[in-house]
């Protein structure tokens, strides 16, 4: 019976989408409970244990969150599903579409469940393939220009990466032998191209360097709440992929091919986080410059899984790493996206103190950080923790640098919200927010400091984090990105003007692409010779055969005598005739 | 012969749409009634004879008829399950296009006759679809070409009638290449049943040279219906007629016609031993993946829905081809069920193109914008065979996707990849600028050209509505139910067991 | 024998008879006694069939009881007994069609249409070199005759076709001399064993094989066939393209595969083939352009008979027993799918009252039947299956292609299956034309429609008895 | 054997046949004039049974059949005139005055439209 | 080249002649009396070639009632039909024609030439051929006459279906007047007053010619002549008197004018079934009564031919139609 809850967990939203459907025109009403569909994911995380086989679906789908990874996973990707779904609820029941954006809703949330769930390949692409596309919904949802044009490329993107993954896992299955299962896979080395087609194919949802092209367009034009889940949850669908597909080998069946690849990789992570932070430095959008802290956090992830492809031996620390930090950042920046819309809402109606609000958005943003005693600084120790190895030890400067920046670029993203902020009490006040709805925010932000101490996976990091030189380790690139920050303040430091400027020629090629598509990519021909050219010569030899019947019969006859006449009387003549003419 | 209920099924299959065709013909036009009772009585029917038969196959039974025909060279009609399969689509999407076509033609002139020729078309692909030799099929094969005709140009206007004359150079041509290369095989084989495995491996090397021309004449041949690239000329042209036919024709009859025939001459006539051993895969593999890359991206270029939907038709049938081609168990059945699962989704995109015209009177991409909003449930129906033909899952076209995918790796054609993937794109590329504009676009300010059933509750006439979404709603669940036993898949599994001899 | 002499006497009798009694008799009751003697011979033409099934071998009658090499030969072989039948059967159709459609027939056309299957039942039992001359006289004069039936316009055309079908009797009956001159018979049978390739028995079968060609308008000597076989009333039309043209080329065929020795027949087959290869195409794009729907099927017989003429050729070339099937087949399909083509063409004329194949505008809806009929027919002309057209085609592509030297042959085949199909589509989906749509008259003929399709069905029903014919076909076809 | 006048007589008219009727040949091909088309048949006919009668003549007793098979010959070639030569003027007085070119175009049947 | 030989050198010269000059005259009158000219050397090359019955049908047949026949198409046709043909058809047919003749000539005299390839040679060569058992079989066949021998009983079929051929013709021919009621322009004398002076000749030619067809056909069986012959002279006398006037218009609703057509035909026709029946076989004439028979049915041939013949020649609608 238990196993009968994993098929309800991504069934229950796809149901209450149904339903949705079906008592449409009540659809604002709905709207802030559709969270509940979430119940059976929550309760799965709890109760579930014996994994549901869906024969009916493809021989070997199996549908279960039961190891340390995916258990949390879920757990924290409803969490946040729910919360901003319930906020949502609210700040977006004024919009126009409404049911479509929540039917996308819900189903990017069926498939993002369902590929936490997923022990097989093909349930996994399900799932994966819902939420992407559905994700398009959300990113496009206000349907002004920005949002297309973002909402393009993040299709085109998304397609892309789809077409990539299915390929990167047929091969993969193929090379186990048609096993679908994860768990059969480890014994299966991976070949150079199948990596690669996974790597990019996940990767493009990842969102990491160089492939986060389309997060810092898609995630600002976004509505809050999605963008929330979107950074939150979805870029991690990525990440859990190449968890699951790309496993460190073991040592009996390693060809060598993740291990030698873990290094670029793990360069790529790291100039991710660097760049990603200095480009979102240069941004004037608030939540443009949470998504490249997105990016840079994404590196952070990645860094972890090519630590695994470089330690199989560790791979189950490594994953509870990733798992502390896949859950700190989800919420973290799921906390401050939904931020950007509760200070556009304006203070009054919201019904919240100016200082109780600069603790709400300034807990995630430092935990973010790395704030000693909040989850960041839990996820940062368990991350640390594998590069205590003398021979990766050097890595850690790196990651620190991103600390870093992270600092700077949070920092950077709260002075914009701060400005929002002061231009939305100009502006008059937005629509009523109910107290349920801001609590539920409240709760996501509170996450970033009670998760590390209720959360009995991350209470060893959190512990591990308390000692002193490790403040010191994770406060000083805090520290010094404050001052840094204040002095920019201070000093009404900007980026220069060029930078802000700065789209991303991803855009234009987009553009270029779907303009490209409309046009004839092959020339069509006609046929030239069958012009009234060839009729005219018809007619004339038609003209030619019209009368004279008995004339010409005669002709013909006489002719066709001698033709036959020929054959039949010398042969040979005819022979001699023909070679010399040859 | 002794007559039997064996005997006699295959042949009482093909009547059960034969005679109501033949009795309509002679309908007068003003008897909608009997018309409608008379094509749903012959459809019922054949439901039902195809599920006893389908009952009867699971259980080991054989279904023969045969009578005399050429010397040497009989007609047979036999019901294997490679056959029922495709009779049993044709059956459904017969149902189904009958429901639409009564809707769609109501108070059209000349409804007999296009309802005459209608069942007749379903009785000369059930025909082929259960014949049971070279022969025999060819029949068929040419009938189908008659029948189809006055569909195409049933409208009658100078574009119906161009588009019709294509239609005929090509068959016809077609017909003439199958039956030099089947007259071909004969000379050497005679004409045999169909047998898993082929019957001509013995003779593969003292006839070589005349086995590959055969072989390059069929294919020719079946490749004109089967649209491969360039024969695949009339089907875009073939657009001129009216829904349910272009939803016929593009679904079910003619294209499965030639792609069930190039099934039948590479798995049953000649057998892979014999395929494999004459090097015949390559080129067609070749061909089949030219042709998938050719018209996706023809169907870009178009603008026209139905166009559009024609040249996605073209690409998508050669899948078949290439999942033949690939002369593997797993590639087999991705093709064989590819068969079923395009049928489903195609019908549904062409019943839902047909409602927009009918309805709003929308036929170019550009007037779909803000479709979603006044038609959602046609979208739906829309956006659901559209995303199967991307080839998202769960959707019926993502299995077969992946058949065919695996097959490639096994028998080690990673090119193949390259191919199925670049189609993928490239039909997302074609596919979701449709979905775009139903769905996020806003409807044209100064509304619709025409706005037929908009005081009416549903969207549209429910027979043109339920149709698609029935489609629809099979094509998800054959994708999701796929590893049933009952399902296209378990069934083709169930084939391919049989010709591999797994 | 006796049933088919009698099967050759009946017409010839009810002939005379009609023509003695003149206008004593009503119209109806002509035509009511050319049918029925029509029937009689049908009957007897069977039971001959039967006779010479059983007797497995050709019967020989020497007329008026003198000994073999003075008396003229009457031979019944399975063939010419399946012609007797065929011949009936066509007049049957043929005349129940004439008596039955409203337009009604001119009332000398039941004489002249006796006299015609007499002529021919006369021809397919002989085995006389000189008698055949007189019956190629006999069907072309009454052929000339039934022409003119359809009054002033007919007279031109019947006049060519006349004086060339003179000339080409002439050609013959001067080969018949020459080897008359050289070997003292004029028997078929004493013939074959005698004749050498000399420079007299080459020149005798040039001259024959000319003269023989241009009467039954072969390749290239077809051009009086399409004018005259166009202006002849509707039935007349159907006879000669259906049976007339048949007679020179059976008389073509006993003549090349029993008389000339096959090293000559051998050298002659590939020009007949490559003529008759000419021919599937060259008339074929005469009838696809032709502006008139007769003119249009006239032509179209022009192309058949070059299947005719391909078969005759490679029989000759290869000495395939096969071919001799075909040969006849196509014979036997290409007249009843003629017949109601014409028989079609003729009634959609006349209802739609216009000549010109622009006419036929929307003809699916005005004459449905007269053109459904036009269509089936035309599928066995095409050689579509199963239709008796397909089955000759079939055993004629069969040698074709199993030696891959052969193959060029079967690429004529396609070519002509081709252009066939484009001459029938042409009319065809110009039926389906709904948007400048030719009114009929009032109130069309349907039982003239009806009967149009009658041998169109039956041309298609032939495959069904298919390996009947064909092994009667091979039995005793010499 | 060859040598005898008679033979040489024979030989004469057998050749004059031969020419008779190739001369009536080239007139069948050129001749416009329907009526001396005619005659051309007719003198095809005349050459034909001058071989013919040529070598009934080559035993000293004329052969018999060949006389007989040339007097049924002539009655053809004269009921088959009759009947043509009537047809003929039938085609071009009942026929309404039709001038050659107009005739052409029904003749020719393979006419186009403009 | 032997003195015998000069007058075939001139018939055959004069044949030429004349054939050219029928076919290529400039003037179509012209044209025709060279060819009755050419019928009337033809009959003469006939009687020097030991043909009897072939002169005797060939001048009634070609110089009489062609001759007639061609006067009358002269008077129907308009002269402008005539043009000339000196075309390039014309020389492109010539140069064939040469090239066929010369062909034709080369094989003529080459070793494996027709001459030298058994068509000259004796009968002696040619044996058993059918001129031998025909000549042998003359005594069983009920006449002594050879020709009429073959005509009418080793050959009786081709002469039945002869009979048929014109038969045939005629009625090809009464098609060319498809009116049933009488044409209004219809005129009863048509022919020019000319030939009313040949009245007074045909008063006296008629009688001439039908005694000599009667002599001709009683004659037939053992000497040259017989029921084509007198047919065709019968023919000629009637079609003599019906242009003068002196013989009133046949008329074809007159059964026994229909019956007189048909009579020979059907009476042959009779003959051979009745044979086929309660004889031995088709056309096998009982040895008793094979004379008897032969002469009845040459009685019946002769009216046959004889009006068929004149009908053929000169007759209009009111003798075929009405």
């Amino acid at each position: 019976m238990s196993a009968w809850i994993w098929a309800s967990v991504p069934a229950a939203p796809l149901l209450a989408a149904l339903l949705l459907f079906a008592c449409r025109a009540r659809t604002r009403a709905l709207a802030p409970w559709l969270s509940l569909s979430l119940l059976p994911a929550l309760l799965a995380c709890v109760i579930g244990d014996a994994a549901f086989t869906p024969a009916a679906l493809w021989e070997g789908a199996r549908w279960a969150a039961d190891s340390p990874v995916t258990r949390p996973w879920l757990a924290f990707t409803a969490t946040l599903w729910g919360i901003a779904g319930y906020y949502a609820g609210y700040s977006q029941r004024d919009d126009a579409g409404l049911l479509r954006f929540w039917l996308f809703w819900l189903t990017a949330l069926s498939g993002n469940l369902l590929l936490i769930i997923a022990q097989d390949a093909l349930s996994f692409y399900v799932g994966f393939s819902m939420m992407s596309l559905s994700a398009y919904g959300l990113v496009i949802h206000s349907g002004k220009p920005q949002a297309r044009r973002a909402g393009r490329l993040y299709l085109q993107l998304a397609v892309l990466g789809e077409v990539l993954l299915l390929l990167g896992l047929a091969m993969r299955v193929h090379a186990a032998d048609g096993a679908l299962l994860f768990a059969d896979w480890s014994a299966t080395p991976v070949t150079p191209v199948s990596a690669a087609l996974l790597l990019t194919g996940l990767g493009l949802k990842a969102g990491f360097w160089p492939l986060h092209v389309w997060l810092p367009q898609a995630h600002p034009v976004a509505p809050a709440p999605a963008s929330a889940v979107l950074s939150g949850a979805m870029l991690k669908a990525g990440i859990l992929g190449l968890w699951q597909f790309l496993p460190g080998a073991l040592p009996e069946a390693d060809n060598g091919v993740l291990s030698a690849w873990a290094t670029p990789v793990m360069a790529i992570a790291v100039i991710s986080i660097v760049l990603a932070a200095v480009f979102g430095l240069t941004r004037n959008d608030a939540k443009q410059a949470l998504a490249y802290s997105s990016v840079s956090q994404m590196g952070f992830l990645l860094f972890l899984i090519a630590l695994g492809w470089l330690l199989p031996g560790q791979r189950a620390t490594i994953g509870v790493a990733l798992t502390l930090y896949a859950v700190h950042h989800a919420f973290a920046k799921g906390a401050l996206f939904m931020a950007a819309n509760v200070v556009k809402a304006g203070g009054a109606p919201l019904r919240l103190h100016q200082g109780w609000l600069v603790v709400a958005i300034g807990l995630p943003a430092l935990a973010l950080a790395g704030l000693p005693l909040s989850s960041g600084a839990a996820a940062k120790t368990a991350l640390k923790a594998m590069l205590e190895d003398p021979a990766l030890s050097h890595w850690l400067v790196w990651l620190q640098i991103g600390a870093l920046g992270t600092t700077l670029v949070v920092a950077r993203a709260c002075y914009l919200l701060w400005q929002l902020w002061q231009k939305a009490g100009e502006k008059p006040a937005g629509p009523d927010m109910p107290l349920a709805a801001v609590l539920a925010w409240l709760i996501l932000c509170a996450a970033s400091v009670s998760l590390p101490w209720l959360w009995p996976l991350m209470q060893p990091a959190a512990v591990d984090s308390l000692p002193l030189y490790k403040w010191q380790e994770l406060g000083w690139p805090i520290g010094v990105g404050v001052l840094l920050a204040v002095l920019a303040w201070r000093y009404h430091w900007q980026a220069p003007s060029a930078l802000q400027r700065q789209h991303t020629p991803l855009l234009h090629l987009s553009l270029g692409l779907k303009r490209r598509l409309n046009q004839a990519l092959l020339p069509s021909f006609t046929l030239t010779w069958l012009d009234r050219d060839w009729r005219r010569h018809e007619r004339r030899w038609s003209r030619f055969w019209q009368g004279h019947t008995v004339n010409r019969s005669a002709t013909l006859l006489l002719i066709f005598m001698i033709v036959a006449g020929l054959t039949i009387f010398r042969p040979s003549d005819l022979q001699e005739l023909l070679s010399w003419l040859q | 012969m002794t007559l039997s209920w064996t005997t006699l099924l295959p042949v009482l299959i093909i009547l059960s749409s034969l005679i109501p065709g033949l009795l309509i013909f002679a309908t007068p036009e003003a008897a909608a009634r009997r018309r409608i009772t008379l094509n749903l009585t012959g459809v019922s029917l054949k439901l039902l004879l195809v599920g006893l038969m389908l009952a009867g196959v699971s259980q080991g039974l054989e279904f023969r008829f045969e009578l005399t025909f050429l010397p040497g060279a009989q007609l047979v009609l036999q019901g294997d399950a490679l056959a029922l399969q495709f009779v049993a689509l044709s059956s459904v999407l017969w149902l189904m296009t009958t429901i639409y076509a009564i809707a769609y033609l109501e108070n059209s002139p000349l409804r007999s006759r296009f309802f005459g020729y209608f069942s007749l078309c379903v009785s000369t692909t059930v025909g082929l679809a259960l014949a049971g030799n070279m022969i025999t099929f060819l029949l068929f094969y040419e009938l189908l070409t008659l029948a189809t005709f006055p569909l195409v140009v049933h409208r009658g206007t100078p574009e119906a009638l161009r588009a019709g004359r294509v239609y005929l150079a090509y068959t016809l041509g077609g017909g003439a290449l199958l039956l030099m290369g089947i007259a071909l095989l004969h000379s050497i084989a005679g004409t045999p049943d169909f047998v898993p495995g082929g019957y001509l491996t013995a003779l593969a090397d003292e006839h070589a040279f005349s086995l590959r021309i055969a072989f390059g004449l069929m294919i020719l041949g079946l490749g004109v219906k089967a649209a491969l690239v360039p024969l695949h000329g009339w089907l875009p042209q073939a657009m001129v007629a009216p829904a349910p036919v272009s939803a016929l024709l593009h679904a079910v009859a003619v294209v499965k016609a030639g792609a069930f025939g190039i099934i039948r001459v590479v798995y049953d006539v000649y057998g892979i031993e014999a395929t494999t051993l004459l090097s015949l895969t390559q080129p067609l593999m070749w061909l089949a993946a030219i042709t998938i890359i050719f018209a996706s991206i023809r169907a870009l270029q178009q603008q026209d829905i139905k166009k559009r939907l024609a040249y996605s038709t073209v690409s998508q049938v050669s899948y078949i081809t290439l999942g033949v081609s690939l002369v593997g168990p797993i590639a087999a059945v991705g093709a064989i069920v590819h068969l079923v699962h395009q049928g489903l989704m195609k019908v549904t995109l062409f019943f839902c193109a047909g409602n927009f015209a009918e309805t709003l009177g929308i036929h170019k991409i550009q007037e779909m914008d803000g479709l979603g909003q006044r038609m959602p449930w046609s979208m739906a129906a829309f956006t659901v065979g559209a995303l199967g033909m991307i080839g998202v899952p769960p959707i019926a076209g993502f299995i077969s996707k992946w058949y065919l995918i695996t097959g490639a790796l096994e028998v080690n054609q990673q090119w193949v990849l390259l191919v199925l993937g670049g189609s993928a794109l490239l039909n997302a590329a074609y596919f979701l600028p449709l979905i775009y504009r139903g769905w996020f676009r806003a409807p044209p300010a100064g509304g619709w050209h025409d706005n037929n059933f908009a005081d009416q509750r549903l969207e549209t006439h429910w027979m043109l509505l339920l149709p698609p979404l029935i489609t629809a709603l099979l094509s998800i669940l054959v994708g999701v139910f796929a590893g049933t036993i009952f399902s296209p898949l378990g069934w083709s599994q169930f084939i391919v067991n049989r010709e591999f001899g797994l | 024998m006796n049933f088919a002499l009698l099967s050759l006497a009946i017409p010839l009798f009810s002939g005379l008879l009609l023509l003695l009694c003149g206008r004593a008799l009503r119209t109806r009751i002509t035509g009511f006694i050319a049918i029925a003697s029509t029937l009689i011979s049908l009957v007897c033409a069977w039971f001959a069939l039967q006779e010479v099934a059983a007797a497995g071998t050709s019967l020989l009658l020497n007329l008026g009881g003198w000994e073999t090499g003075l008396a003229i030969r009457m031979r019944l072989s399975s063939l010419s007994a399946l012609l007797l039948l065929f011949t009936a059967l066509m007049h049957l159709l043929i005349g129940l069609y004439a008596g039955l459609n409203r337009a009604g027939i001119n009332r000398d056309f039941w004489a002249l249409s006796c006299f015609l299957h007499g002529s021919l039942a006369a021809l397919w039992l002989s085995a006389d070199l000189f008698n055949l001359y007189i019956t190629l006289e006999l069907l072309g004069l009454t052929a000339v005759a039934m022409v003119a039936l359809s009054g002033k316009k007919a007279y031109r055309p019947a006049a060519h076709y006349l004086i060339l079908s003179l000339a080409a009797s002439l050609f013959y009956l001067l080969g018949v001399a020459l080897l008359y001159g050289r070997y003292g018979e004029l028997d078929v049978l004493l013939l074959a064993p005698r004749t050498e390739a000399d420079v007299t028995t080459r020149l005798a079968l040039l001259l024959m094989t000319t003269g023989l060609m241009l009467k039954s308008a072969l390749w290239p000597l077809h051009l009086w066939l399409p004018p005259a076989h166009a202006s002849a009333p509707t039935a007349v039309s159907a006879l000669l393209s259906g049976l007339v043209v048949k007679g020179p080329l059976y008389i073509l065929w006993v003549l090349w595969s029993e008389v000339a020795p096959p090293a000559l027949a051998q050298q002659i087959g590939p020009v007949l083939a490559i003529a008759g290869m000419i021919a599937l195409t060259a008339g074929g794009l005469s009838a696809m352009r032709s502006p008139s729907i007769k003119t249009l099927v006239a032509y179209s017989t022009v192309a058949q008979l070059g299947y005719a003429l391909m078969a005759l050729g490679l029989l000759l070339t290869w000495q395939l027993p096969q071919m001799h099937i075909a040969l006849w087949l196509f014979v036997i399909a290409h007249g009843l799918a003629k017949a109601s083509l014409f028989l079609a063409a003729g009634e959609m004329q006349s209802s739609l009252g216009t000549r010109r194949v622009a006419g036929l505008r929307g003809a699916t809806q005005t004459v449905p039947v007269a053109m459904f009929a036009f269509a089936v027919a035309g599928g066995s002309l095409i050689g579509l299956p199963p239709s008796g057209g397909f089955l000759a085609k079939w055993v004629l592509l069969e040698p074709l292609l199993s030696q891959p030297q052969n193959w060029p042959w079967a690429l004529g085949v396609l070519l002509g299956t081709l252009v066939s199909a484009a001459y029938i589509f042409r009319v065809v989906a110009l039926s389906f034309d709904r948007a400048r749509i030719n009114p009929p008259d009032i109130n069309p003929d349907r039982v003239g429609h009806w009967l149009a399709l009658l041998p169109a069905l039956m041309v298609w029903g032939m495959a069904l008895s298919g390996e009947w014919l064909i092994q009667l076909l091979a039995g005793g076809g010499v | 054997m060859t040598d005898t006048p008679l033979m040489t007589a024979i030989e004469l008219y057998l050749t004059l046949g031969v020419a008779v009727f190739l001369l009536s040949l080239h007139g069948l091909m050129t001749l416009h004039d329907p009526i001396r088309r005619l005659i051309a048949v007719n003198l095809m006919g005349a050459g034909t049974f001058l071989v013919m009668v040529s070598l009934a003549r080559r035993s000293e007793v004329p052969d018999p059949v060949l006389h007989a098979l040339v007097v049924t010959g002539l009655v053809v070639a004269i009921s088959a005139t009759a009947f043509a030569l009537r047809l003929i003027i039938a085609a071009h007085t009942e026929g309404g005055k039709q001038r050659d070119r107009e005739d052409r175009n029904t003749e020719g049947g393979g006419k186009q439209p403009p | 080249m032997s003195a015998e030989l000069l007058p075939d050198m001139t018939l055959t010269l004069l044949l030429l002649i004349m054939a050219w000059g029928a076919l290529y005259a400039p003037q179509r009158s012209d044209a025709m009396a060279l060819f009755i000219a050419f019928g009337v050397v033809v009959a003469l090359i006939w009687a020097r070639l030991d043909a009897p019955d072939l002169a005797l049908a060939e001048a009634a047949i070609g110089a009489g009632l062609t001759g007639v026949l061609l006067m009358h198409a002269a008077r129907a046709l308009p002269d402008e039909l005539h043009r000339s043909n000196r075309t390039a058809t014309y020389w492109g047919a010539l140069a064939f024609a040469v090239v066929a003749s010369l062909m034709f000539l080369a094989h003529l005299l080459t070793d494996d030439s027709l001459l030298n390839a058994g068509l000259l040679d004796t009968d002696s060569d040619v044996t058993p051929s059918l001129r031998v058992l025909a000549d042998a079989n003359v005594a069983d066949s009920g006449v002594s006459h050879p020709v009429t021998a073959v005509l009418l009983n080793f050959r009786a079929w081709d002469t039945l279906l002869e009979l048929l051929v014109l038969l045939f013709a005629l009625s090809g021919l009464r098609q060319l007047f498809p009116r049933e009621s009488a044409p209004d322009d219809h005129a009863t004398s048509r022919w020019p007053e000319s030939l009313a002076l040949m009245s007074a000749w045909a008063r006296v030619l008629a009688p001439l010619l039908v005694v000599t067809g009667g002599y001709l056909l009683w004659r037939g069986s053992s000497a040259p002549g017989g029921a084509f012959q007198a047919g065709s002279l019968l023919a000629a006398a009637a079609v003599m008197l019906r242009l003068t006037g002196l013989l009133p218009a046949l008329r074809w609703s007159s059964v026994w004018l229909r019956l007189s057509v048909v009579a020979g035909a059907l009476f042959f026709l009779s003959v051979a079934a009745a044979t086929a029946i309660w004889g031995d076989g088709w056309l096998t004439y009982p040895a008793a009564a094979s004379g008897l028979l032969i002469v009845s049915i040459e009685i019946f041939a002769t009216l046959s031919i004889a009006i068929t013949l004149s009908l053929l020649v000169i007759g209009e609608w009111e003798d075929l139609r009405s």
